[in-house]
């Protein structure tokens, strides 16, 4: 119909860690309690409850707002309707990436995981001195295995497309 | 046969209300108080909204009335035990705790703890003042009789020698009592919630977050400091004092999915109040939705606004950080209207707390065989058509310990009232 | 106590002395641990980010590692911490989500039985070794060592989606004083290090972490106690870049917990440990290595 | 005078809320000083027990015939004291109370000296008074043990069935032809959501069997003459007078549902814009189809003229600003000034209905506060989960509504929490009305001689100590008549009014304040001045006298000022009294010994 649309606010709610945008009564505690909202004016957790709650998927979507939380769920701790705020945001990343918003790290990290199943690697020097210690060595792990998965969750062309 | 007594339990307004009631209907009246005064919470306030009436002024006539009525039985400092029977006829075991005090000699005097060498905090005062080891609660108290508190008692005996009626008796036993009664009525009211169950917000870290009761005590002129607000952490007087509502209500992490129902409507008062103890003080409610319903409460709120300057911001903070230095208080909050996230500095920080069920409501239920709802409360037959009636034919309920029935006084009032009706059409069927 | 070991990624890949340091004092507690195999990423917040039954069926795969070992899961990082708790939950309360999981699952010949539990080492120590025993370990006690703590967000936080509402977390400054250092109470102290933005939002997470940092520093402390790796990098690393950035030092030395423990448990810090350090922690040490 | 005065003086520290101020030790020895002043004493609260128990041994120790409280108000406090007099042998009219707290501590807190001296002046001319104080006996009444009650609603008939379950003898007059009152259009309760006739269907058959209940429908109260225990009623069907007889009555006439006038909010010019009654209806007829979406307005015509919670310092720096210039010319609108309790829940169970009928249906709640009171608040989060939307409008920009394409209605708003405008195309717009007072409730309040509280509602006696008492003994209240209510606290509050009715019938007797007027008949020349004056009734001329009915007359005096020849005085309020205690004030050195 409009902008308002009732569609979007279900389409996150409707995801299983979008529920709690259901729950939101806007009291302003996970703003109020949220380490970034305090450093910059863009990310507002409740706001951004309320504007999916409006149902503004073409301002909430393809912009920075889903990418400054840190998911460190201090509104989640916080939040009286048991609203997991948090768990929100993670629901409205996804939906963010179905829309083609990625940051690159983001990219970067998953291609990482894609090629050697872990996120960070060790650099040569860290491989020497692991293998000096004797420590475990530290490989490529599962990485058939991750590969097979993502290609099955489709996850991988989505990569591979960046 | 329908035993023509009545037992009513809990001494606060609504239990008085019953109980004053149905003993101008000409019925029997015991009257079990747990504490060693009737009066409940309503003694506890300082005035009532939205008509700023003293509150212990308004309430005394009518707690005189209860201890004077020849149809009326004061079982103060009792506790229910025990009760079997059915509707018509019950028949209740009651235990009198030894006061140590001959309830019959004593004038109230006072003289006793004049002497009484043993300080402790005063309950009735929400532990801010103290009281001595041989007390009375307050002033008013209904009986005017003295208690002795054998935790905190030295048995020095200094009591008994000053004691001119020699009413202190400390080899006092408990005693039981038992009572035949046709109806009973459950009147035993509410606890608040812990905040310090809410770490964010620092109670019982902070000295200068407190909660309305014990602003409410702080605020009263026959509380600790004499009517004086000030903080607790320097005695200084606040010039800046925020209100938090919701602390603990309208929070599903602690069950307390419900309103309380008065926490709106008593901080504008408490807010009015403080302006009028300092007029040059700033006053900030801080809440999530404003619930001034009812007669003349939205009224009072636009005077509050409007004539006194209270400030009220849409906003329910996020955390409260104590200047270590000063003890004053920054609270974060997002001002949701202006959508500014902010940190205001106050000298004193008032939290609303839940209105919550007795922590012994649940035994006390079984005692009466009872059900509860969900939240703790005793559950209504039916919360539309039979509000006052418990689950137990014969058994019924007023007060806040039925929940947060939009919980005011004239409420409990109304509520005291109806269960009189109730217990008089039961009395009549027998 | 055997424990199936969950190291992840950042630690054996950035922090080797995180991972000297409990693979020394674990066996004195009598904790005994054997890697994971072929175990992959936990699937942290980048991961989740993307995709939702990506995130859980990595998870779970590492999961089902565990359940094949036939034994409980150990991390050390809080982020593995988070995903791999929050999956394993979610799945055994969700039989429709489990279902789906090892659809996926079965492509790569696993399936996810809700036979193992996720433990992170604070709560293993805390609840398993307890505190009483660990300060008999302690040999020689960090007296006047006064530190603020950092537990991280993933360690406590996420619990209270599927163990309830927690308080504070007073469990890792009980384990912090055991070893005789004087835990210091801070402004925010539950708030975030800034790490899950790392390589995402550069910017932001410094600028979280500087917050951090000023408020430590207002503490007036001799260091900062860690457990997760991330806050370790914010911290470290992060005062670096910091002083990059912004153009101020703050010479607050970081220490993982269990390097802490280790030395109060009197076993020294070899020489490149202490060297790994960004910000020299020999203040820290003197007279004691 | 037969015996000496012996006043005895009792000045109250009511804690610090007097000696605070007043210098209350030097008020008691100036006590001592006055004229007939036996004796005199201070107490912490003399209110206490211990208060009322040393005025009773100070009477029989000085053997006091006259006894003065100087302390709170006479309002609360007088029967207290009265009594304690009575308890002591003293006719409680021989107590006289001196008001040092609200007339002088309170109002001067700064002003210790002077607040000592007004005290002193007080207490002077309060023993002035007393002086010629002279005992009275009060008139018993009758209380016949049957009841009117008006208005067959939900809580008349609650109330009817209480009392006549008792055993008493009930009237319920029902001015429409079938009882029920706004039940009836009703089509289910919140927040059970069971049908209005599960309730009352059993209520309505109940009192129509009832053997004590006699049901008059189309029948309006036409005159109410009589006093407590003996009301004398005319009630009026269909042209035919029926008297009734009754001891005490129920008011519980209800109020309505406010109708927007035509053009707010467009109601009544464009099609399907309708209150949440009417949208209740709509529902129960199943008229609403399949509708896109339904937006609902609060507060239309009620918390209106007020300044609301917006932060208006933060403004210049959020979006909301710009908008705030616009809003603040918004146009007033007509309405009530309170808020009406129930809309909030009213609304979550018609969009709640709605959802059941009809899950796509996007139903948008445009709110200033979410009142959702008590055990209500699961009720709003039941909604929510239903994916009810609730939107925290900006109030002072009166939404807009005009016509759109394909037969749409668009709601314009302003969201309060986002800062912005919102164009809303929907299919209803359903607003949400406050209750307010019937008209004829005025004649109904003056027949009744109980007053109307500012709100328009009937007024009960103590706002909060005496909810669902009047200032008329023998007059209460039921249900919505005294403001706002939902079924279960218009049915408590039924049952309350039945209760405090009881009393007064079980005890069949009362006795009313002796303050009435007396007729000097020898000065008495009928003119019927008083009998035009008195607000009560009390007064008539018989055979060109004037006639005082004791049991009806409120002691006000408007009689006795009126009287051309002074033929009126009232007891307790003679002119030695007053004017006794007026020279007590005016010229202190010349008080009277009596």
């Amino acid at each position: 119909m409009s902008e308002l649309d009732l569609d979007f606010m279900r389409k996150v709610a409707s995801t299983p860690r979008g529920r709690g945008v259901l729950s939101c009564i806007q009291c302003g505690r996970c703003s109020s309690s949220c380490p970034v909202a305090r450093l910059i004016t863009q990310h507002n957790p409740r706001r951004l409850m309320e504007m999916v709650i409006l149902g503004l998927r073409s301002e909430v979507l393809p912009q920075g707002l889903p990418w400054y939380c840190l998911s460190c769920f201090t509104c989640l701790d916080r939040c009286p309707q048991g609203g997991d705020v948090g768990e929100v945001m993670f629901a409205i990343r996804n939906l963010a990436v179905k829309a083609g918003n990625v940051p690159a790290g983001v990219v970067a990290q998953a291609r990482s995981l894609m090629d050697t199943g872990r996120v960070v690697n060790p650099v040569r020097s860290i491989l020497d001195k692991r293998k000096s210690l004797g420590l475990v060595e530290i490989a490529p792990t599962g990485v058939d295995d991750v590969q097979k998965i993502l290609k099955r969750t489709a996850l991988d062309k989505l990569i591979q497309s960046r | 046969m329908t035993e023509p007594a009545v037992l009513v339990v809990g001494g606060g307004i609504s239990g008085i209300q019953a109980s004053l009631d149905l003993a101008s209907r000409g019925i029997k009246v015991y009257l079990v108080e747990k504490s060693p005064s009737i009066g409940g919470r309503m003694a506890q306030l300082d005035k009532t909204f939205p008509t700023l009436d003293c509150s212990i002024c308004i309430l005394a006539p009518k707690m005189i009335e209860c201890s004077h009525h020849p149809n009326i039985r004061l079982l103060t400092y009792s506790e229910v035990k025990k009760i079997s029977g059915s509707a018509g006829n019950f028949t209740v075991k009651v235990l009198r705790k030894p006061r140590y005090v001959d309830e019959k000699k004593c004038t109230g005097c006072g003289i006793c703890f004049e002497h009484c060498p043993v300080e402790v905090p005063n309950e009735f005062d929400e532990k801010l003042g103290m009281r001595k080891a041989i007390y009375m609660s307050f002033p008013q108290a209904v009986p005017r009789v003295v208690t002795v508190d054998k935790e905190n008692c030295l048995e020095c005996g200094l009591c008994e020698s000053v004691c001119q009626a020699e009413a202190v008796d400390l080899a006092q036993k408990p005693e039981e009592v038992n009572l035949k009664v046709g109806a009973i009525v459950v009147a035993v009211g509410f606890d608040l919630f812990d905040p310090s169950e809410i770490p964010a917000y620092g109670y019982g870290r902070y000295k200068n977050v407190i909660t309305a009761l014990e602003l409410e005590r702080l605020l009263c002129a026959s509380g600790p400091t004499g009517g004086h607000l000030v903080r607790l952490s320097d005695g200084r007087i606040p010039k800046k004092i925020a209100f938090i509502q919701c602390v603990g209500s309208r929070d599903i992490r602690f069950g307390n999915t419900y309103c309380s129902s008065i926490c709106c409507k008593y901080s504008a008062k408490d807010a009015v109040l403080v302006k009028e103890h300092h007029p040059d003080a700033h006053v900030c409610i801080f809440y999530i939705d404003l619930r001034a319903f009812g007669r003349g409460f939205q009224e009072f709120i636009n005077r509050a606004k409007s004539e006194f300057g209270i400030k009220f911001i849409r906003a329910s903070p996020g955390e409260i950080i104590e200047d270590p230095a000063t003890k004053n208080l920054g609270i974060w909050y997002e001002d949701t209207v202006a959508g500014r996230i902010e940190n205001l500095v106050f000298d004193l920080v008032v939290l609303c707390p839940a209105l919550v069920p007795r922590t012994d409501a649940r035994e006390l239920a079984k005692v009466f065989g009872i059900e509860i709802d969900k939240y703790g409360f005793f559950r209504a037959s039916d919360n539309i058509t039979n509000p006052v009636d418990t689950t137990v034919p014969g058994i019924f309920a007023c007060g806040y310990c039925l929940g947060p029935k939009t919980g005011d006084i004239p409420d409990s009032i109304m509520q005291g009232s109806a269960t009189a009706a109730r217990v008089a059409e039961v009395l009549m069927e027998g | 106590m055997k424990y199936a070991f969950f190291l992840g990624c950042l630690i054996p890949a950035r922090e080797l002395s995180y991972e000297t340091s409990v693979r020394e004092i674990l066996p004195a507690l009598g904790i005994e641990v054997v890697d994971m195999k072929g175990a992959n990423c936990c699937a942290p917040f980048s991961i989740q980010s993307l995709d939702y039954a990506s995130w859980l069926a990595l998870a779970a795969r590492n999961l089902c590692i565990a359940e094949e070992m036939g034994l409980n899961i150990l991390t050390l990082c809080n982020d593995c911490y988070e995903s791999l708790l929050m999956v394993n939950n979610t799945l055994k309360q969700n039989p429709n989500l489990k279902n789906r999981v090892n659809e996926i699952l079965s492509e790569v010949g696993k399936e996810f039985r809700g036979k193992t539990e996720v433990k992170h080492l604070v709560d293993i120590l805390y609840e398993d070794v307890g505190v009483d025993k660990i300060k008999n370990a302690v040999k020689e006690p960090l007296a006047k060592l006064r530190v603020a703590t950092q537990p991280g967000c993933h360690l406590t936080k996420p619990k209270r989606l599927h163990l309830g509402f927690v308080k504070e977390f007073g469990a890792f400054d009980e384990l912090v004083m055991a070893t005789g250092a004087e835990t210091v109470g801070y402004d925010r102290r539950e708030m975030c290090c800034g790490g899950p933005l790392r390589d995402i939002n550069d910017e932001l997470s410094r600028s979280v972490a500087r917050q951090k940092l000023i408020d430590i520093k207002n503490a007036d402390v001799q260091g900062i106690v860690t457990v997760c790796p991330f806050c370790f990098l914010q911290f470290d690393l992060g005062q670096l870049e910091i002083k990059r950035h912004f153009k101020e030092e703050y010479n607050l030395p970081v220490l993982h917990f269990v390097e802490l423990l280790r030395m109060a448990m009197g076993m020294k810090l070899r020489d490149w440990e202490i060297k790994s350090h960004r910000i020299p922690i020999t203040n820290i040490l003197k007279g004691r290595s | 005078m037969e015996e000496e005065p012996r006043i005895g003086v009792f000045i109250c520290h009511c804690g610090v809320n007097i000696g605070g101020v007043v210098n209350v030790p030097e008020v008691v020895k100036y006590g001592k000083t006055l004229p007939n002043v036996a004796h005199a004493e201070d107490n912490l609260y003399t209110c206490s027990e211990a208060g009322i128990a040393s005025i009773k041994e100070a009477i029989k120790a000085h053997n006091l015939n006259r006894v003065i409280v100087a302390s709170c108000t006479p309002r609360t406090h007088e029967p207290l004291f009265r009594s304690a007099c009575e308890e002591a042998g003293l006719n409680k009219y021989l107590f006289e109370m001196a008001n040092i707290r609200e007339q002088c501590s309170w109002v001067h807190p700064h002003e210790p000296k002077k607040a000592t001296e007004k005290a002193k002046d007080i207490v002077r001319m309060a023993a002035a008074r007393a002086t010629w104080l002279q005992p009275l006996e009060e008139p018993e009444l009758e209380i016949k043990d049957s009841a009117l009650v008006i208005g067959a609603g939900i809580a008349g008939m609650t109330a009817a069935l209480t009392l006549a379950d008792q055993g008493f003898k009930v009237y319920l007059v029902e001015k429409e032809a079938e009882v029920g009152g706004n039940l009836l259009r009703l089509h289910k309760l919140y927040p059970t959501m069971q049908d209005t006739s599960e309730i009352l269907d059993p209520t309505v058959k109940a009192v129509k069997k009832h053997k004590n209940i006699q049901l008059l429908t189309s029948t309006e109260t036409s005159e109410v003459k009589g006093y407590v225990g003996n009301f004398k009623v005319t009630a009026t069907k269909d042209g035919e007078e029926i008297p009734l007889e009754v001891g005490i009555i129920i008011v519980a006439c209800g109020a309505l549902n406010y109708e927007p006038p035509e053009g707010l909010y467009q109601y009544g010019v464009y099609d399907r814009i309708v209150t949440q009654l009417e949208m209740d209806e709509l529902l129960r007829e199943g008229k609403i189809g399949k509708p896109e979406r339904v937006v609902m307005i609060q507060c239309v015509g009620a918390r209106k003229g007020e300044i609301r919670a917006l932060g208006l310092e933060g403004f210049p720096k959020s979006d909301t600003a710009q908008l705030l210039a616009k809003i603040l010319k918004a146009k007033k609108e007509e309405g009530w000034p309170y808020c009406s309790k129930i809309c909030c829940m009213n609304a979550i169970k018609n969009a709640i209905l709605i959802k059941n009928q009809s899950p796509k249906t996007d139903v948008i709640i445009l709110y200033g506060d979410v009142r959702v009171y008590k055990e209500y608040e699961d009720f709003y989060s039941k909604a929510r989960d239903l994916e009810v939307r609730f939107v925290k409008h900006i109030e002072e920009a009166t939404p807009e509504i005009t016509k759109g394409t394909e037969n749409k209605l668009i709601v314009t708003a302003y969201d309060a929490l986002s800062g912005r405008e919102m164009k809303l195309p929907c299919d209803w717009v359903v607003l949400s009305t406050p209750m307010r007072p019937r008209k004829g409730e005025v004649l109904l309040a003056r027949m009744l001689k109980i007053p109307i509280s500012p709100d328009g509602f009937l007024m009960e006696a103590h706002l909060k100590l005496r909810p669902v008492d009047t200032q008329m003994d023998g007059i209460f209240l039921a249900g919505v008549c005294s403001g706002p209510k939902d079924v279960s606290e218009s049915i408590i509050s039924a049952k309350a009014a039945a209760a405090r009715a009881s009393i007064l019938m079980a005890n069949k007797k009362m006795r009313t304040e002796a303050l009435t007027s007396l007729v000097d008949e020898e000065l008495c020349i009928g003119c019927g001045l008083c009998e035009e004056i008195c607000p009560y009734g009390a007064h008539w001329i018989e055979e060109g006298k004037s006639k005082t009915v004791e049991a009806l007359c409120r002691g006000c005096g408007a009689c006795a000022a009126e009287c051309p020849r002074r033929a009126i005085t009232m007891r307790h309020y003679t002119d030695e009294q007053v004017l006794a205690q007026v020279k007590a004030a005016l010229i202190p050195e010349e008080i009277e010994v009596g």
